[in-house]
Formats: structure tokens, C-alpha cells, sequence
């Protein structure tokens, strides 16, 4: 393994990182519109204004940045990058077939969950270095739900990984079976779930609700800096349901998948990715207490169903 | 070298790598974007009011019940994944399911006296 | 017949903790019923005792075989006549008290009587040396109630009482320290075993740490001079019984330990302690003298003889011998006897008269009470060494075995022999002075030129009511009954002791021919 | 032995801060954070030498995961505690004594709610 | 791996923890019962108990969790359980004291009842566990397991000073668990394994390259120990963590906490019988300051929880005292002297805790309060009395000499000297100490100085002359309840000082 290697390595996983999350935005503009009868854009870059992200981010970069006076000023400035790296270094280890992964962790399963648990930071930081009442008032509700969501997500991933008897995702990925479908299918729904809430997508906006609290920690927030929060969002979105379609929809299986392996990948992330824009078009926002119940009286009882199923499962098969 | 180590020779480009794509943009930033300072843009917004006070308010804290929360439960579910490795293990198997079944059972009562007390519900 | 034995100690306890829990749950129980439980209770103490030395009773049990000690209980020469005045004085200081009402509960004031007592008896008869440690520290509580609650509050019993349990514990612990070196590297706790030659063997330096920690720790106990200064306070605190128990039993486990602990167990050590604790007891002849020419409290004044006698006994210790340690036993029991008059002769005198002050005008004893004034000449008499009397064997003896101690400096045992004499003449002077106040009433010509401006012969006294009560008719001064019959006890006991001193002598004799056999 | 060194050095710094950030800081919660540093130091050496001797029992990882649980065990208690201290006293400052508080008025007393520290 | 199960060995912390759980479990059923998890809490203790002597009479090795090689991680042999039954039978005395406490009178403790219940179970489950503990972690985590829900006792108690004392006792747990965790580092560096027994160790001694390391460890874990069980320098948490925390609290922290504490340190002393003198030194150095320092500023104090506070850190010094010396005894030596200081304090924090309850809730006791209470309140007085003299070492309460001759012996055989001299001192130091409390029992109660008092025992002495005593302030009778344990414990101290054996022989 040369340096170049890694060099490689490491520009493909920015280069995903840089256009997934535009394809995935732009999805987001073309399937809302069409969800609520409209067509979206239509201008940018010429065919169904395919440009429209692109020209978004020059834009972004030509605005005035401004940092408030009452902001903690190196605080303010870096929250930004501290939530790009969550789901950028969490993109390091998610594999597209057995081969296709920038770097081969050991236990990627458990990296993943780690260092996507960076961007609770991110926003407290920005909360918080922003001197701003909303702002510091949505961090609190982000930490809150993010801390929340991710016992539920914690507890799924487990499970999946005690089917697989493995912790790495491509491992898991190889021990998948169709069965699972079925009987991994109350922590499937409890993943797609908590990985919603921990992007703080709609439903679980409400840290970010603009009726309340404008957009939570990044009410401060203009020009690039947004832009980079934006990003990582939908990098987050890449990520999660990437995790979802290794874990439960099993990756690369599918027919040939000798050659075809990271299609299944790329059209299951896809199709996850797609439900979660679908469910953030059809349901309203919940209220932050109600959140907080779902999380903790629906979603850690089932996974801890779920738990309790695969291990039995397990040791019932083994 | 071992593939492990290779992966995380793979987080540390990436890493690096993001550090360069964080500070080129703000070096566009800072070379693209207007500057015009001025008081009112300045100001802290609050839906265009003046602002009163400033960030560091009282307020209700209940937020630090999930904090809590939270510590409890991830940091156990730590021992989820150990276990998850062992559970084929024959032997093992079987009493490492009970013995998770009671720690899964003592969390579970603590959320349950935890529901109980009122820490989760809201007011 | 060991249950005679254990009867001795568990009985005056038992009694002695039923009176002050009795005296608590309920209603205070009354003085006479208290009085009437207490007597009983150390006359069959005494009983017991008397039964038990001439029974020759002994128990040896285990009791704490994680320390290795035992419940062995047995009275032999040494012990047997400790014992026995451990009891009789008790008897005899319950006896006194029913005139000398203690100010307080009774039921807690004879409970702390009879504790004492159970713990005095209870460590003249263990054979374990640390089960002594035990017994010695047992009376240390109750002493210090009946100092700190009973006592004199116009001498400051608060004091004298935290005096005397500091100095005691602070005592007790170096003896702690050295018992426990004594028995870690002898072997064994057992007295029998450590005095027959089990600690001779040791090594000089442990043997020497043990026997200077345990010189030190007792000699507080005696009192040594140096370490003495609680006992004037003690003693003029404490109430007459308390004084009397001091002088007759708590001083006398000091003098004792000294034998059973040091000069047994360890000769050789002790012969290289042994010129220290002569020239300290010498020191303690001299100064208790000199303090008690010019001491003007009466009670005072006959705890700093106290002192004076303690320091012959432990010159006849430092001497060694046969005939060194048959004149500190000696010593021992007549100091007891003539210390219990004297506190008991004092505190009748007090009681009536309020504090006596040996320098203010009086009515003589003689005119007032003639009978107390002859126990008073009697037990002066005897603490001067006149022949014939319980003091002077004791001293005489002690001078004797001083002058002519082998394997000691001779010439500093010849001086401190003379030294010790000159501290006899210093008594007769002192008894001289007591008597001439207290008994003849004549006044000392300083004082009498002091009395001229006040009318005659009344007794100053610190509180009017102590000067109205002194200044009662003299009739109702006399002492008689039961306090009479305790004081006339001691008396015949002074002349028994005085005029046959083989009868005690003998007694120890055998015994401690035996255990010196190791002793050269 | 040069990979041993050099997590040997991280722990040794780790350590030597956090005693100091212990023994210097008067905040509660910068205390907080000092002793973070030397578990994470203790951690460090536990994994470190997890990998490099016969530890077939994996009893040093598992000693880390235990320190990791503890840790957060007394941070959830740590944090609830200096927040109720907090509350009442109206500082966290750890020298000063419980007559010093009147220096400090309790939250509550505020008339505008405000807390400033 | 076979791992073997000895239930019945496990049972003694495993009771309570059950116990901790059903708390819990009730109060989710059936809330807002203040009497119930009390009541569970004393039932779980004696369950522990018995499950104790159940193992104690049909013979059980006391170990469990052994795996192939013979080694085990669960050893609890004849000192381990006289401690771990010290630890459960003076938590059943708090949850007791906690049952008949009135809980309408404390402030901020409304619906926590549960809450500590559960945590004195599982703080109680922690010290009983420790003792056993022969591996690192397992130590490592019930140790804490015995710390941490001691903080939140002190801070559930509500209020400013609990939040201090709460606070103070916080950072020193942080602190300790911080240097233990750096102590099992290393040692697990040193050795090379987490067990705490077996060759791996003894070789690690052996090994002059190895020895510092050990040593080092060794140093960290007892000073993390020493925190706990609060020696100087380590007990500055003490006198405020007891203050905050009001009279079954601070008994639970004076006792429970104490034996989990000694039991841990036992746990480590004794796989390094072969440490080095340096680090023996170290310790007694350590014990003679905690003596010295406990001895005077208890002198000083006139609350009685501060002054329990101190009297502990000069107890924990007395408790270590044997230990500083490598003997054959030194271990159930400092076990003996624990029992005896257990014992001891248990009856002065009975005896306060129904003063506290026999009086209003807002008097704070002090000295001057306990005047009198000799006529007052004799069978209370006793004890305390008792209590007070077998920490003191005083007949009648013959244990507490026992006790102090048990510890002594050790240092004495082991010639340390210098140590000698000062343990005796603070005995000494000692019996001023306690003797003046006993001093306050026997005082009139006319005038409320306690030291000038001169003019009144006159009046007294006068009144008592004239046949009766001075007219008492009537205290309230406290609830039977007290009383039967008051007696409990008075009868533990009698029938030791009769019979010492009883005690020595539990270790």
C-alpha cells in the first residue's frame, strides 16, 4: 500500500462527499416539487436545471459573511467544519461492494456511529458561539434529540451486528440473508427512524423549526459557513441511509452481483434516500416533548425487542 | 502494514483532506464575498427586534435529563457490541443472553422509574 | 473453688454497674438503699477474697485466644494481701461514706465504688499480663466520675479529673506499648511464665525498650516524682471514699505492676533502670516532705506524704532483693492502711469543718473530737515511722535493703539511702506541724498574729454556710457510728501491722523466694 | 519500541495535565475535565499494553471499557451535582467555604433571572 | 473458557443489588410509599446476611467465578466475610435509621425515598462486593459501585450545606476514582494481567525491572483508597460531607462505606505482602497523620457530625495501623479494629439520630444538648457512652481495648517505633477527646455553657443535697424503634467486651 494509494483513497471519499450530497439536494428540489405539482428548477445548467446546486454554492460563496458581534468568534468559525467532518470521516468506511471501501476499519460499524456522533458538537458549538437566544436555544434541543435518537440507533445497529456476529459493515453486509427482511425488520424500522431524527430531518426538525426558534443553531449562519452545515446534512443523509441499505437491505447482494455489487449499493442508498425526502414532503413536524417520548417509550423498547429477537435468533440457529 | 492500520492511514488523508477543503473554502469565501459591516447586521438577530440581553439566559433545563439519560444508556450499549462478537461462542453463548438479559432488565427499570419520576415528560 | 475467685471480681462489677443503671431507669435510688447494696456488696467481695486466698483458688481459661490470653485468675504471696486490702478498704470506704454523703446520685457514686473495686481486684489476681492492661484500665472510668461528679468543686474536680485520666492513660499506654513487647517477643502473656524466666532470656536492648516503656507507663501510676502532678489534685478533688480507694488500691496496682511486670520479668534490664527509679523516688522523699512543710491544705498535704512513702516503696523496688521487695510489699500495704486513715480522718474532719487549713487557727481536735483526734495522732504517727506502728517496717526495711543492695552503684545507694533518712526527719517535722494545728490547735505564730484582729477561735471558712456549720456546737462534730467503726478499723490495723509485721511478711515469703530464683 | 514510546508519552501528558488542571482549577467542571484527562491517560495505557503483551483474556480492553462506564457514571452524577450546587450556592467555585456563599447570591434572588459568572 | 458459579458464594452482594432493583420496581408500581423501600432496603440487607451465614454454616469455599486454572475472581475467605457481613449488617442499621427518620421533616426529600433506598442497596452491594474482588476490574468497578451512590445520598438530602458537602465528597471520589484508574493502569502494565492474585503478580515483584512499577501502582491505588476511607491527607472531604449529609447518611458513610473501603484496600495490601518498606513507610506515615489530625480537630468541634467526621479520620488511621507492618495478623488485625470502630460509631449514630428525632428537626445538636442526658435519657446515654468508650478504648467497653491491643501488636513485633509512640499518643489524645462528650452526658442541664460551669454543679451539688435534682427540660421520648436499636447495639458492645473472642474471631 503505497502513500498514492491512500492519497487515492482519500480524494475519492472527498469527492463522494463533495457530489452526493449535491445529487441527493438536487433530487430533494426535483421530488418536492413534483410531490406538490410543481417542477422545480428548471433554469440552471439547461435540462431540468441540473446546475441548480452548483450555481446555490457560488452563490453561497458571493454572500456577505457576517459574524455577529456578541458571537465567540473562533467557536462560531469552526462549528462549521466540525460538522463537516462527522459524515465526511464517517464516508471513509462505508463500503460499496467487498473491494469498494476508502478505508477498511476493523470495526467500521462502531466507527461509523462514533464519529457520526461529532456533528452533537458541531451544534452545540454553533449554539453557543453564535451569543444568540435561539440559536443557544436550538443547540440545546439539537443535543437533546441527537443524544436521544442515537440509543435507538445505537441499539438497532447492535442488533444488526449480533445477527452478523461481526462489527464491521462489510462483514455484516456478507452475513446478510433475506431472511432478514423479516426478522430484523422492528430494528429496521426503528433505524430509518432514529437516523431521520439524528439528521434532524422533518419530522424531527424541531431544533431547527423556523417558525420557532428561525433555524435553531444556524440562525447566525450565512454564506459558506451555512452552506458547509447544508452540506453536511445531506452528506448526513448520503451516510444514513447508505448504513440502512448495508445493514438491512443487504448492500451489494443482488442478482450478478459480481460485477453489478456497488449498483445494488448505490440503487438501494437511493431508494432509503428517497423515503427519507418522501417522509420529510408528507408529515408534519413533531413537538419536542412528543420527540423526546417517541425516542425513549417507542423506539428503545423495540430495539431492545429486537435485541432480545436476534439474540434469540442466534443462539436458536447457532 | 496490516489492512487495519491502513484504514485508518485512510481516515487520517481524509482528515487532512478536509482540513484543506474547509480552509480553501473560506479562502474563497474571503476572496468572493462582500464585506460591509455594519451595527445593525452586527446585531444579534431576534425576528428583527432589538435584541435584550444577551445569549447566556436563564432557561428551563430540562434537557439535561437526556444528557443523562443518554450517558446511561450509550455509554452500556457499549458492551452490546463486545457481546455481539461473542454470542456464537459456544459456551458462551447462552449465559452471556442471560446475563444480557439482566443488564438490559436493570436499564429498562431505570427508564421505567426514570418515566415514573417524571423526568421525561415535559413541564 | 475458683467460682470464689470469680465471684471477687464479678461480683462488686456486677453490682457496681446494676447500682448506676438502677440509679438511671428509674427513680435515682436512695442514699441508704444504695449505701445498704454497696456494703453488702463489698463485704461478700471481701468474703470472697478472704475465701479465695485461703482457698488458694485459681481459674485459667481461654478467653481471647486471638491475643493468646487467657482467663487465668490466682492470688498468691504478692497478690493475696493487695486483694484483700484492695476489699477491706473498699468496705471500709463505703462505710465512711454513709456520714460523708456523696453530692450527687448515689447510686452512680457506689456503683463507681464497687467498679473500682471489682477492677482492682480483678488485676491483682489475672496472671495474664495483658488481661492486667485490661483490668488496670477498667478502674480508670469510674475513678474519674467519682473525681469529675462527686468531687470537690471548689478544688476544681473538673481539672483534677482530666488530669488524672490523662496522666493515667497517657501512663497505661507506654505500659500498653511495653507489655505488648514483652509478650510479642517472650512468647507469652502469662505472668507465671513471663517472671519464670520467659522474658529473662531476651535480648538487653528489647528487654531494656520493654522495661523503660513500661517504667515510664507506671511510674505515672506510682506516682514517681516527675510525672506526679495529677495526684495532689486527684486527692484533694476526690471525695474521701475516692481518696481513699486512690491511695489504698489505684497506687498500689502501680507499685505492683512494677513487681509483676519489671522487676520479675526482667532483672537484668531492671538492674540498669533500677539507680534511675532510686534517685527519682529519693527526689519524690525529699520533695513530698518539703511540699508538705509548707503545704497549707490539709487533704493536700497528706497526698503529697502520699508521694513521700511512694518513693520508699520504689527505692526498696530499685534496690531488689528479697529483702528490697519484701519492703516495698510491705510498704505497700502499710501505706495503703495508713493512707486510708489519714484520707478517711481528713475527710470526717473536712465534711464538718469544711476544707482545713493547716495554718488558720482551730479548735484542737482533741477538745472536739478526741476520738478522731487519737485515729489523727495514730495515722500521723504511723506515716512519720514511729516503731511499733505500720510505717516503720516499711521504711526501715526499704533503708535497709537500700543501704546494702547488691549488683547496684554502691556509693550512689548509700547516698540516696542517707538522702532518703533526712526525708524521714522531714516527715516527723511535717507530722509534727499537722499535729500541733489540727489535733492540739495551737496556732503557728505567723498565723496566730494574723488571728489577733478576729474574734476567737472560729474557723475561717470560704462560704458562709461552711462558717456557720463550722461554728455549730462542737458536740455535733464527733464522730461515731459506722465512720467511727471504719476509722477504728484502720487504727487496730495500723498496730496490728506495726506491732506483728512477720504476719504480713510471711505471707509473700515463699512466693517470692520462688520467683527470684531466676533473680541474682 | 518506538510505537510504544510514543502512546507512553501521550499518556504521561495526558496525565501530568489532568493533575494539574485537578490540582489548579477551582471550577468544578474544569476539575471535571482534569480528571477526564488522567482516565483517558489510564485508558491509553490499558489499550496500549492490551496490544502489546499476552493478554488473552482481552483484560485490558475490557478494564478500559469498565473505566470508560465509570467515568461516565460519576460525569452524569458529577454534573448533576454541580448543577444543583450551582442552584443554591450560585457558584461552583470549590475553595470557598459554605459561609462564603453571601458573596454569591443564590439564582433565585436575581430580580432580572440572569445568572453571571 | 469454564467458568464455575457458586451462587450462594455471590449471594451476599447479589441480594442487595436484587433488593436495589425491587426498590425501584415498587416504586414504579406503587409510588410515593415512604415507608416501603425502607422496609425492602432492611429486608435486603439481612437477605445478604443470611445468605452470609447460610454459606458460613454449610461450609461453602466462598469463592465463585473460578475459571480452569483454579484461579477465581470471586474469594471471599474468613476476613472477607466478617467484613462483608460488618458491611451488610451496619447497612441494615442505616436503612433502620432511615426507616424511622421523619421524612416530612426534611427538606427536598419528598418522593426520593425510593431513590435512597436504592442507592444505599447498591452502594451497600458495592462494599460487601469489593471485599471479593480479585480481579482489577471487577475490583475497580465496585469499589466505585460503593462511591458513587454515597455522593448522591449526601446530595439528595437537599439544601445548601448538602449541596456543599455533596460537592466536596464529589471531587474527592472524582479525584480517587481518577488516581485508581491510573493505579490499575499501571498495575496492569507491571503485571500484565488484571488478577490480583496468582504468579503473574508475585513475578512482577520479583522482577527488579518490574518492582517500581508495581510499587508505583501499589502507591496510586492506596491513595486512591485512602480518599475513601478518608485518610490524611485525604480527608478534607470529611467534616463536610458528614455535616451536609445529616446523621444516617454520614452513619452510612462512617460504617458501610468504611468496611468496602478497608475491604478493597485489604484486597490489594495483601497480593503485595512483598512490597517494599518504602511504600509500608509511606503508609504509616499516613496513619499517624490521620490519628494526629483526627484526634485534634475532633477536639475542637462541638456538632456532633463534624465531630464524628474527625473522629473517623482518626479511626481510619487506627484501622491502617496494622497494616503498615507485613505480619501474619496485620490483616485480621485491622478487620477487628474496623468491626470494633463499625460498632462503635453505629451506636453514637443511633443515639444521634434519636436525638434528632426526639427533638424539632431545626436544632441542630450539639455538645451542650447532650447535658443531662444521663437522667434524661439513660439508656441513650449508655450507649453513647459505650459507643464513645469503645472508640476511645476505655473499659467498660473492654473491645475497644482489645481492638487497640489487636492493632497495636503488629507495629509492636514489627518494631516500628516512632509509630508506636504515636499511636499511643493519640490514644491518649483520644480518650480527651471522647471523654469530654461523656463529660457533656453527665453535666447538669441548668445552664445551657457548657464550659464555665462551676456556678451550676454548685447549685446542683446544693440541690442534690437537699434530695433531689435540679428540675430536667423533658425530652421528648424518640420512637421505640431507636431504643430497640440502641440496645442492639449496646448488647453487641457488652457481649464483646465479655467475650472479645466473638468479634476476633469473625476474622
Amino acid at each position: 500500500m503505497s502513500v498514492l494509494e491512500i492519497v487515492l483513497r482519500s480524494v475519492a471519499v472527498l469527492v463522494c462527499f463533495m457530489v452526493l450530497p449535491l445529487v441527493l439536494g438536487q433530487a430533494e428540489h426535483k421530488v418536492m416539487a413534483h410531490m406538490q405539482g410543481r417542477l422545480g428548477p428548471m433554469e440552471a445548467g439547461g435540462f431540468h436545471g441540473w446546475a441548480q446546486l452548483i450555481a446555490d454554492g457560488v452563490k453561497f460563496a458571493q454572500k456577505e459573511d457576517v459574524v455577529p458581534r456578541a458571537a465567540d468568534k473562533p467557536v462560531f468559525g469552526l462549528a462549521p467544519a466540525v460538522s463537516m467532518f462527522s459524515y465526511l470521516l464517517a464516508l471513509v468506511a462505508i463500503p460499496f461492494t467487498p473491494s469498494t471501501v476508502a478505508g477498511d476499519l476493523p470495526a467500521s460499524l462502531v466507527y461509523v456511529l462514533a464519529v457520526s456522533g461529532i456533528g452533537t458538537i458541531a451544534t452545540l458549538m454553533a449554539g453557543f458561539g453564535s451569543g444568540n437566544k435561539y440559536a443557544m436555544l436550538g443547540a440545546f434541543r439539537s443535543a437533546a434529540q441527537l443524544v436521544s435518537y442515537e440509543v435507538p440507533l445505537i441499539l438497532a445497529c447492535a442488533s444488526f451486528a449480533m445477527a452478523a456476529g461481526s462489527l464491521s459493515i462489510g462483514g455484516i453486509v456478507h452475513a446478510w440473508h433475506p431472511i432478514w427482511l423479516l426478522w430484523q425488520l422492528p430494528g429496521a424500522i426503528v433505524l430509518l427512524i432514529a437516523a431521520t431524527a439524528e439528521l434532524q430531518r422533518p419530522p424531527f426538525d424541531m431544533p431547527v423549526a423556523d417558525s420557532e426558534v428561525v433555524m435553531g443553531a444556524m440562525t447566525e449562519y450565512t454564506g459558506l459557513r451555512f452552506a458547509l452545515f447544508l452540506l453536511s446534512e445531506y452528506a448526513g443523509i448520503v451516510v444514513m441511509s447508505a448504513l440502512f441499505a448495508a445493514l438491512y437491505l443487504g448492500g451489494w447482494n443482488g442478482p450478478f452481483d459480481g460485477a453489478l455489487g456497488f449498483v445494488w449499493m448505490l440503487l438501494k442508498t437511493a431508494a432509503v434516500a428517497f423515503v427519507v425526502l418522501w417522509v420529510r414532503m408528507s408529515w408534519p413536524r413533531l413537538r419536542e416533548d412528543q420527540l423526546q417520548r417517541f425516542a425513549w417509550f417507542f423506539l428503545v423498547p423495540l430495539a431492545l425487542f429486537q435485541l432480545a429477537l436476534t439474540a434469540a435468533g442466534v443462539i436458536y440457529t447457532a | 502494514m496490516n489492512s487495519g492500520l491502513l484504514g485508518y492511514l485512510v481516515v487520517l488523508g481524509v482528515t487532512l483532506g478536509g482540513v484543506g477543503l474547509f480552509t480553501a473554502a473560506m479562502v474563497v469565501r474571503r476572496v468572493l464575498a462582500p464585506r460591509a459591516p455594519s451595527g445593525a447586521k452586527l446585531a444579534t438577530y431576534e425576528s428583527g427586534v432589538d435584541p435584550s440581553g444577551g445569549d447566556w439566559q436563564q432557561s428551563g433545563f430540562r434537557y439535561v435529563a437526556y444528557a443523562f439519560l443518554y450517558v446511561v444508556f450509550a455509554v452500556d450499549a457499549v458492551y452490546l457490541f463486545p457481546w455481539a462478537l461473542v454470542l456464537r461462542t459456544s459456551g458462551l453463548g447462552v449465559a452471556s443472553v442471560v446475563e444480557m438479559g439482566i443488564f438490559i432488565l436493570v436499564l429498562l427499570v431505570g427508564l421505567a422509574h426514570a418515566a415514573r419520576r417524571g423526568v421525561l415528560s415535559w413541564l | 473453688m475458683s467460682l470464689v475467685l470469680l465471684a471477687a471480681v464479678a461480683v462488686p462489677l456486677g453490682v457496681g454497674a446494676a447500682l448506676m443503671a438502677g440509679d438511671r431507669l428509674g427513680r435515682p435510688v436512695g442514699h441508704t438503699g444504695a449505701w445498704a447494696v454497696a456494703m453488702l456488696a463489698s463485704v461478700v467481695t471481701l468474703a470472697a477474697c478472704v475465701a479465695a486466698v485461703v482457698t488458694d483458688a485459681h481459674i485459667d481459661k481461654p478467653w481471647v485466644p486471638g491475643l493468646g490470653m487467657r482467663l487465668h485468675l490466682a492470688t498468691d504471696g504478692i497478690s493475696a494481701p493487695l486483694v484483700i486490702l484492695a476489699a477491706a478498704v473498699t468496705l471500709l470506704a463505703v462505710a465512711v461514706s454513709s456520714r460523708q454523703r456523696p453530692k450527687g446520685t448515689p447510686g452512680l457514686f457506689y456503683g463507681c465504688l464497687l467498679v473500682v473495686l471489682g477492677g482492682a481486684v480483678a488485676a491483682f489476681s489475672v496472671r495474664d499480663a495483658v488481661a492486667f492492661f485490661i483490668a488496670f484500665e477498667v478502674v480508670l472510668v469510674p475513678m474519674w466520675v467519682l473525681i469529675d461528679r462527686f468531687g470537690d468543686a471548689a478544688a476544681d474536680r473538673r481539672r483534677a479529673g482530666w488530669m488524672f485520666v490523662l496522666y493515667t492513660v497517657g501512663g497505661s499506654m507506654f505500659m500498653l506499648a511495653g507489655i505488648l513487647l514483652l509478650v510479642v517477643s517472650a512468647g507469652t502473656s502469662d505472668l507465671e511464665r513471663l517472671a519464670g524466666g520467659a522474658a529473662a532470656a531476651l535480648p538487653f536492648p528489647i528487654a531494656m525498650t520493654a522495661g523503660v516503656l513500661l517504667t515510664l507507663g507506671l511510674a505515672v501510676k506510682v506516682p514517681l516524682i516527675g510525672v506526679h502532678s495529677w495526684l495532689p489534685w486527684a486527692h484533694t478533688a476526690a471525695p474521701t471514699a475516692g481518696s481513699m480507694l486512690l491511695a489504698a488500691v489505684l497506687l498500689k496496682l502501680g507499685t505492683y505492676g512494677f513487681i509483676r511486670l519489671v522487676v520479675l520479668p526482667l532483672p537484668v534490664a531492671w538492674r540498669t533502670i533500677a539507680p534511675v527509679i532510686a534517685v527519682l523516688a529519693v527526689v519524690g522523699i525529699v520533695v513530698g516532705g518539703l511540699v508538705c512543710l509548707v503545704e497549707r491544705d490539709l487533704k493536700r498535704l497528706v497526698a503529697w506524704s502520699s508521694i513521700a512513702h511512694m518513693g520508699f516503696v520504689m527505692l526498696a523496688l530499685a534496690a531488689g532483693q528479697q529483702i528490697g521487695l519484701q519492703a516495698a510489699l510491705y510498704g505497700n500495704i502499710a501505706h495503703g492502711v495508713i493512707s486510708a486513715l489519714l484520707f478517711a480522718v481528713v475527710g470526717a474532719l473536712e465534711a464538718r469543718r469544711g476544707a482545713v487549713d493547716v495554718d488558720e487557727p482551730m479548735v484542737g481536735l482533741r477538745n472536739s473530737d478526741p476520738r478522731l483526734g487519737f485515729a489523727l495522732v495514730v495515722g500521723t504517727a504511723a506515716a512519720i515511722g514511729l516503731p511499733g506502728l505500720a510505717g516503720f517496717w516499711g521504711e526501715i526495711l526499704a533503708l535497709f535493703a537500700a543501704w546494702g543492695a547488691p549488683h547496684r552503684p554502691g556509693a550512689l545507694f548509700h547516698v540516696l539511702t542517707a538522702v532518703a533518712a533526712f526525708g524521714a526527719v522531714l516527715a516527723a517535722a511535717y507530722g509534727v506541724r499537722v499535729l500541733r494545728a489540727v489535733w492540739a490547735g495551737e496556732r503557728s505564730p505567723e498565723a496566730a498574729d494574723a488571728a489577733l484582729g478576729t474574734s476567737d477561735g472560729a474557723t475561717p471558712a470560704s462560704t458562709a454556710g461552711e462558717h456557720a456549720e463550722a461554728s455549730a456546737p462542737v458536740a455535733t462534730e464527733r464522730v461515731v457510728g459506722l465512720e467511727w467503726l471504719a476509722i477504728g478499723v484502720l487504727v487496730a490495723a495500723v498496730f496490728v501491722l506495726g506491732l506483728a509485721p512477720t504476719l504480713l511478711m510471711n505471707v509473700a515469703d515463699a512466693d517470692l523466694l520462688r520467683l527470684l530464683g531466676g533473680l541474682k | 519500541m518506538i510505537h510504544l514510546l510514543l502512546p507512553f508519552a501521550l499518556a504521561a501528558v495526558l496525565a501530568g495535565s489532568g493533575v494539574y488542571g485537578v490540582l489548579s482549577r477551582r471550577n468544578a467542571v474544569l476539575m471535571l475535565v482534569g480528571v477526564e484527562l488522567i482516565l483517558a491517560s489510564a485508558s491509553l495505557i490499558l489499550v496500549t499494553m492490551s496490544t502489546t503483551l499476552p493478554d488473552d483474556a482481552a483484560a485490558g480492553q475490557i478494564l478500559t471499557i469498565f473505566v470508560i462506564t465509570l467515568a461516565a457514571a460519576e460525569v452524569t452524577l458529577a454534573l448533576g451535582i454541580i448543577l444543583a450546587a450551582f442552584r443554591l450556592r450560585g457558584h461552583i467555585d470549590l475553595t470557598e467555604r459554605l459561609d462564603d456563599d453571601a458573596a454569591h447570591a443564590p439564582v433565585d434572588d436575581r430580580t432580572d433571572g440572569r445568572v453571571t459568572s | 473458557m469454564k467458568i464455575s458459579f457458586d451462587a450462594l458464594a455471590l449471594a451476599p452482594a447479589v441480594v442487595p443489588m436484587v433488593g436495589a432493583l425491587l426498590v425501584l420496581l415498587v416504586d414504579v408500581v406503587l409510588p410515593g410509599r415512604a415507608r416501603l423501600p425502607w422496609v425492602l432496603a432492611v429486608l435486603a440487607c439481612l437477605g445478604g446476611l443470611g445468605a452470609l451465614v447460610a454459606g458460613a454454616v454449610t461450609g461453602g469455599h466462598g469463592t465463585s467465578l473460578c475459571d480452569a486454572s483454579g484461579g477465581c475472581y470471586w474469594q471471599a475467605d474468613q476476613t472477607g466475610v466478617g467484613l462483608q457481613g460488618l458491611a451488610l449488617a451496619s447497612a441494615a442499621v442505616v436503612a433502620v435509621l432511615a426507616l424511622a427518620e421523619k421524612t416530612s421533616d426534611v427538606p427536598g426529600t419528598k418522593g426520593h425515598t425510593a431513590v435512597r433506598a436504592m442507592l444505599v442497596l447498591a452502594a451497600t452491594a458495592g462494599c460487601v462486593g469489593v471485599v471479593a474482588a480479585r480481579d482489577l476490574a471487577s475490583w475497580l468497578v465496585l469499589i466505585e459501585l460503593a462511591t458513587i451512590p454515597s455522593v448522591a445520598l449526601v446530595a439528595l438530602r437537599g439544601g445548601r450545606q448538602a449541596a456543599h458537602g455533596a460537592l466536596t465528597l464529589l471531587v474527592t471520589a472524582l479525584v480517587s476514582f481518577a488516581v485508581l484508574a491510573l493505579g490499575a493502569a499501571v498495575w496492569f502494565a507491571a503485571t500484565g494481567t488484571a488478577s490480583m492474585t496468582g504468579d503473574q503478580v508475585l513475578d512482577a515483584f520479583a522482577d527488579p525491572a518490574r518492582k517500581p512499577l508495581v510499587v508505583l501502582a501499589m502507591m496510586l491505588v492506596i491513595a486512591g483508597v485512602g480518599f475513601k476511607l478518608s485518610l490524611a491527607p485525604f480527608h478534607a472531604w470529611t467534616p463536610e460531607a458528614f455535616e451536609g449529609s445529616g446523621s444516617w447518611v454520614a452513619a452510612f458513610l462512617a460504617t458501610t462505606s468504611k468496611v468496602g473501603a478497608l475491604g478493597g484496600m485489604l484486597v490489594v495490601l495483601r497480593a503485595a505482602s512483598s512490597l517494599g518498606s518504602s511504600a509500608l513507610t509511606a503508609l504509616a506515615v499516613v496513619a499517624a497523620l490521620s490519628m494526629t489530625v483526627g484526634n485534634v480537630m475532633a477536639w475542637r468541634q462541638d456538632g456532633p457530625l463534624r465531630f464524628m467526621a474527625w473522629s473517623t479520620v482518626a479511626q481510619a488511621g487506627w484501622v491502617v495501623l496494622p497494616m503498615t507492618v507485613v505480619a501474619g495478623g496485620s490483616v485480621t488485625a485491622a478487620a477487628a479494629y474496623l468491626a470494633l470502630y463499625t460498632i462503635g460509631t453505629l451506636a453514637v449514630f443511633v443515639v444521634l439520630a434519636a436525638l434528632e428525632d426526639a427533638r424539632s428537626r431545626e436544632h441542630e445538636t450539639t455538645i451542650g444538648d447532650l447535658r443531662g442526658l444521663f437522667r434524661t435519657r439513660p439508656m441513650m446515654a449508655a450507649t453513647l457512652a459505650l459507643g464513645l468508650l469503645a472508640l476511645a478504648g476505655l473499659p467498660p467497653s473492654i473491645i475497644g481495648v482489645v481492638a487497640k491491643i489487636v492493632a497495636l501488636k503488629p507495629v509492636v513485633a514489627g518494631g516500628v517505633w516512632w509509630l508506636v509512640v504515636i499511636a499511643l499518643l493519640n490514644a491518649v489524645l483520644g480518650v480527651a477527646v471522647y471523654l469530654r462528650w461523656i463529660a457533656a452526658m453527665f453535666a447538669p442541664v441548668a445552664t445551657p455553657a457548657p464550659e464555665n460551669d462551676d456556678v451550676s454543679d454548685e447549685a446542683a451539688a446544693v440541690a442534690a443535697l437537699s434530695g433531689d435534682e435540679p428540675e430536667l427540660t423533658p425530652l421528648p421520648r424518640p420512637k421505640k424503634v431507636y431504643g430497640v436499636l440502641a440496645a442492639l447495639v449496646s448488647l453487641a458492645v457488652v457481649t464483646t467486651s465479655l467475650a472479645p473472642n466473638v468479634l476476633l474471631a469473625l476474622f
